[in-house]
């Protein structure tokens, strides 16, 4: 069964090494999790594979709420991906 | 009581502290950053993730509530233009006992560095930029 | 910068904070402490060694300044009456670290309750009289 | 050698239990140190004996300087006892 399309937010360096906020992707069935997502979109070639490259360096949240590796992203509309932030 | 802002707009730390004052519980501890001199930084931007930001810095609030039992936080985040001395964030926090809103003002700032989801680009006086840490 | 001051007269906490944060080293972490309410107290009498006191505050405030590698620290200590919610001490501190800076406020709130020559006698709504602590 | 006349200075609950600020004491010649100081006023009948009979709950300075038990009192014109202090 497909996910269906899901929105991917971009922030930080993700956004400026994308180019840009927010792409639409349909993920295969099997991507069950955010690890899965990020397993995926690692494979898409590049700039995907650096800026996923170092898994540590990735942190998510699914409909707005912060969310773990193992966190669910079935049925999910909306991703966003980013590296740690902080300002201080 | 528990206030948490993210605005693009300044504060005043003192109007901030007196709120908690007046809650008249003996203690308030209170951390105020800001942009500070040095690395040759012209300016700095701070992009958020608003949805985001909003619940995860409710979250750390009640956290700190819950956990060193406060009478009052505030967390007020700033994003956008920044340049020198400019205020970046604020947290404080009230509390009976003096240790704790201590600690709960740490907590605040060590949970805020790791969770709040603003992401901070200094542009140097050379023209280059660069992703904060 | 190292300001210790023991005086009756009350003081602006964000009027001290502004004074650190023109510093433009990028952390201040303050602390207020006042009379709390709970405890029936009424009203609170400190009275303080004054040749003590200040060369006690400034040893306090230049051992954190040290520690800490601060730009600025602020110490106030008040003697004399005072009523519910009335301040009793300041202390704060400013430093290019945020960590730093929470660590020298805690530092000089620990080192005044453990060395500072002032003590303190509460007056309970029932007329009793006792020392503090 | 006698140490000659010492002005003592109370403060806090040492005040209120000794109903003044300050006395005149003229302390013998094996006084040499904080501690034998203090040691010596136990002895002198009430209140000294309660005021200070727990050791750990009296602190000290001479001549405005805080001063640990073994630190020298010889040649002192001032020194002030008094309890642990803290408004908080």
């Amino acid at each position: 069964m497909a996910l269906g399309f899901l929105d991917i937010l971009y922030f930080g360096s993700f956004r400026e090494a994308f180019g840009r906020d927010c792409e639409r992707v349909d993920p295969p069935s099997h991507v069950l999790t955010v690890a899965d997502l990020i397993e995926w979109l690692a494979v898409q070639g590049e700039p995907y594979a650096s800026v996923f490259g170092d898994r540590s360096r990735v942190r998510a949240a699914v409909e707005g709420v912060s969310a773990a590796p193992g966190d669910s992203v079935f049925g999910a509309r909306e991703v966003a991906l980013f590296p740690p932030g902080g300002v201080l | 009581m528990i206030d948490v802002r993210i605005q693009s707009a300044d504060f005043d730390p003192g109007r901030q502290l007196k709120r908690l004052e007046e809650l008249h519980s003996g203690a308030v501890a209170s951390f105020t950053g800001a942009v500070s001199m040095g690395a040759e930084i012209e300016a700095v931007q701070v992009e958020h993730y608003a949805a985001l930001a909003k619940t995860e810095l409710a979250r750390i609030a009640e956290e700190a509530q819950e956990r060193f039992s406060l009478s009052g936080v505030i967390l007020i985040h700033r994003y956008g233009s920044f340049k020198l001395g400019d205020r970046l964030l604020f947290a404080a926090a009230a509390c009976a006992d003096a240790g704790n809103a201590q600690h709960a003002c740490s907590f605040l700032i060590d949970a805020l560095r790791a969770r709040a989801p603003f992401w901070r680009k200094d542009l140097t006086s050379g023209g280059a930029a660069r992703w904060f840490k």
